[in-house]
């Protein structure tokens, strides 16, 4: 977990630490377990399943926001492909209404 | 008293190794050149290393509900995780970390 | 050695509440500025947090067929449990204001902000 | 022992990640820093026995409170630019704070002390009376819906307020129904990624009904109202992140919001005058039922159920408000 957070404090840039943090939220959710094992009380897995479940929205949220900002700079940039655009990036005109 | 004593051997050793897995990925982590290289030392943990450490903890408890929501969490870790590691590396890339190359380390 | 480790939650909160307090004061920016307003509630939470702690105690979450047990104090939980809470609401309804002003005034650096007040 | 020192160690890393997150500029960093501290936050809330705590702070902190900050982010600006000119002031004043603050900490009992002035007055006696004035083994779920359920009406009230006020600075607007332009990129969510759509699509449904239980199962275990309200939250926000503001503004439609936003707390004060009506106090769930322990049940169920419905309510509508505003 150490290393982790050494990791998330030293970046270098947002994504190592996004990476950390995401790490660390696994770690949590071990170290949840393992605690409520210890201690005795295995009805508080119920926390360890809470962030098994929730925690990668947080990272999804990132994607979204990443992407948006990216098509964002991409529409004020009329249109000028700069950016090296993966195969599963956002193809905005491909949206179609429902 | 032998089964029990196979059963404690086996949840340590998983233990062990699971926190072995753990450490590695934190190792990697914090070595690892680049993202992307990292992200891959990462899932170590997220995987195996988690898996180990659960799967130990389960042979520890009896019979209970808890045992099937452990089930549950190792379940939901090992679909989420790679899920949150691609949407992570699909982040990094349409934000132009480029692989492979020691990004420039701009100073927060 | 217990008396320190005893005090170290304490003391930790104490800084946490002053980084908190610092950003929320010193920093220029206005999400920056409500970031610090969080850690510095998220300080105050520790705090109660802290002392509803009981030596050898657990959760209160009561027991059934275990003889004699102690359990933590439940009642900074509940304070606790609903601050969070409104603490994120209250967090939005900032942030609400930030989105606000940066539309009125183009930008959320405070200094900014003044100037073209004044101008 | 090894729970205390692990204790010590998160809290360390805490103060770290504190300090981190005052360094950086970069507030996209700072909002990633910003789950982390939450993350070690929850885990100390539960090396500290708190689970309830632990449990919010965890369906808070883990997803809701990152999305909010990203889409608040997104509408303003991601750098922090000046740099303050009272800097040195307010270091100093916050240094002589913590020294004060650090010099009281010395006459304070410490942490655990079964002694200690807290653990004297009321506590005890809450600890004493649930099971037989109550008969639920959660002593947090029965103080926070029973015995002191002024406060936490005054608190659903807050939440409510803050959702309002929110929805009044940003407004619920619609989409524009022309079709001329491009839509806003916010609306378009992560469709084309099948990776997080498939498991999303896969994991929500396990999400409202780990909702679901923590919402009804708070009286036995840690949750209760506000954990699953945040929760919920959670879902749909993942919904919305996955299929896009439109779709998900179809499946919960703005009035329905709205209607969340407000039947949770009036249900919570309903309760409260039904037991008026009864005969009862304000809020007093005996007369609720023919047996008093069973009216105390049937309210604490009722004023759960409206604390996340409520809290489902603001926190979804905030996110809307926040997620369908254009930046300027």
């Amino acid at each position: 977990m150490c290393l982790a957070v050494a990791r998330a404090l030293l970046g270098p840039g947002v994504y190592n630490r996004l990476l950390a943090a995401n790490l660390f939220g696994t770690k949590t959710v071990l170290l949840l377990a393992v605690v409520a094992v210890l201690s005795d009380r295995p009805e508080f897995l119920d926390l360890a399943l809470a962030y098994a479940l929730i925690n990668f929205i947080g990272v999804l949220a990132v994607l979204e926001f990443v992407q948006s900002r990216a098509l964002r700079r991409r529409l004020e940039d009329g249109h000028r492909l700069e950016d090296s655009k993966p195969e599963s990036g956002p193809a905005p005109t491909t949206d179609r209404p429902e | 008293m032998n089964v029990q004593l196979l059963i404690d051997t086996a949840s340590w050793i998983l233990l062990l190794s699971g926190s072995a897995f753990v450490f590695l990925g934190g190792l990697g982590l914090l070595r690892m050149p680049d993202l992307y290289t990292r992200m891959h030392a990462a899932s170590l943990t997220d995987t195996l290393g988690s898996l180990f450490i659960l799967l130990g903890i389960m042979l520890q408890m009896d019979w209970t509900s808890s045992l099937a929501k452990l089930v549950a969490v190792i379940g939901f870790l090992l679909v989420t995780n790679p899920t949150a590691t691609y949407a992570l590396a699909n982040a990094a890339l349409l934000a132009g970390e480029k692989p492979r190359t020691a990004p420039a380390p701009e100073k927060p | 050695m217990t008396e320190v480790l005893g005090l170290y939650n304490y003391w930790v909160f104490a800084v946490v509440l002053a980084l908190g307090l610092y950003t929320a004061a010193a920093a220029p920016n206005l999400v920056k500025k409500l970031m610090g307003l969080s850690i510095f509630q998220s300080a105050v939470f520790l705090l109660y947090i802290t002392m509803d702690k009981v030596e050898g105690g657990t959760a209160p979450i009561l027991r059934a067929g275990v003889g004699e047990q102690i359990y933590s104090n439940p009642l900074p939980q509940v304070l606790i449990l609903t601050a969070i809470v409104v603490g994120i609401s209250t967090l939005a309804l900032g942030l609400a204001i930030v989105v606000r002003i940066k539309e009125e005034y183009g930008t959320i650096e405070e200094e900014n902000i003044r100037d073209m007040d004044q101008s | 022992m090894i729970l205390t020192v692990l204790g010590f160690l998160l809290l360390t890393l805490l103060v770290i990640v504190t300090g981190a997150i005052v360094r950086t500029a970069n507030l996209f960093a700072a909002v990633v820093l910003l789950s982390l501290f939450s993350l070690l936050m929850a885990a100390n809330f539960f090396l500290l026995d708190a689970a309830d705590v632990a449990l919010t702070e965890a369906a808070v902190g883990a997803g809701i409170s990152t999305v909010l900050m990203l889409a608040a982010l997104a509408l303003t600006a991601e750098t922090e630019k000046t740099a303050s000119r009272l800097k040195w002031v307010a270091a100093g004043t916050v240094t002589a704070l913590t020294l004060v603050l650090l010099y009281a900490t010395l006459s304070i009992p410490r942490m655990g002390d079964p002694s200690a002035p807290v653990h004297q007055h009321v506590a005890p006696w809450y600890l004493q009376n649930t099971p037989h004035l109550i008969d639920i083994p959660n002593v947090v779920s029965a103080i926070l819906a029973s015995f002191r359920g002024y406060d936490t009406l005054g608190e659903v009230f807050v939440v409510f307020t803050a959702g309002i006020g929110v929805l009044f600075m940003l407004g619920m607007r619609r989409f524009p129904a022309g079709k001329r332009r491009i839509p806003p990129p916010q609306t378009l969510g992560l469709k084309h990624h099948l990776v997080p759509r498939t498991v999303g699509t896969f994991i929500l449904p396990f999400i409202i009904l780990f909702g679901l239980y923590v919402q009804f199962h708070g009286e036995h275990g840690p949750g209760g109202g506000f954990q699953a309200g945040a929760i919920m939250a959670a879902a749909f926000i993942l919904y919305a992140l996955l299929e896009g503001e439109r779709r998900a503004l179809d499946i919960v439609p703005p009035r329905v919001l709205m209607l969340l936003l407000a039947s949770g707390a009036f249900l919570y004060g309903a309760v409260g005058v039904m037991c008026m009506l009864l005969g009862g106090n304000f809020l007093d769930y005996n007369v609720l039922a023919a047996d008093p322990v069973a009216g105390q049940h049937l309210g604490i169920m009722l004023v759960e159920l409206g604390v996340g419905v409520s809290v489902t309510g603001v926190l979804l509508s905030i996110y809307h408000a926040f997620a369908k505003r254009e930046p300027a």
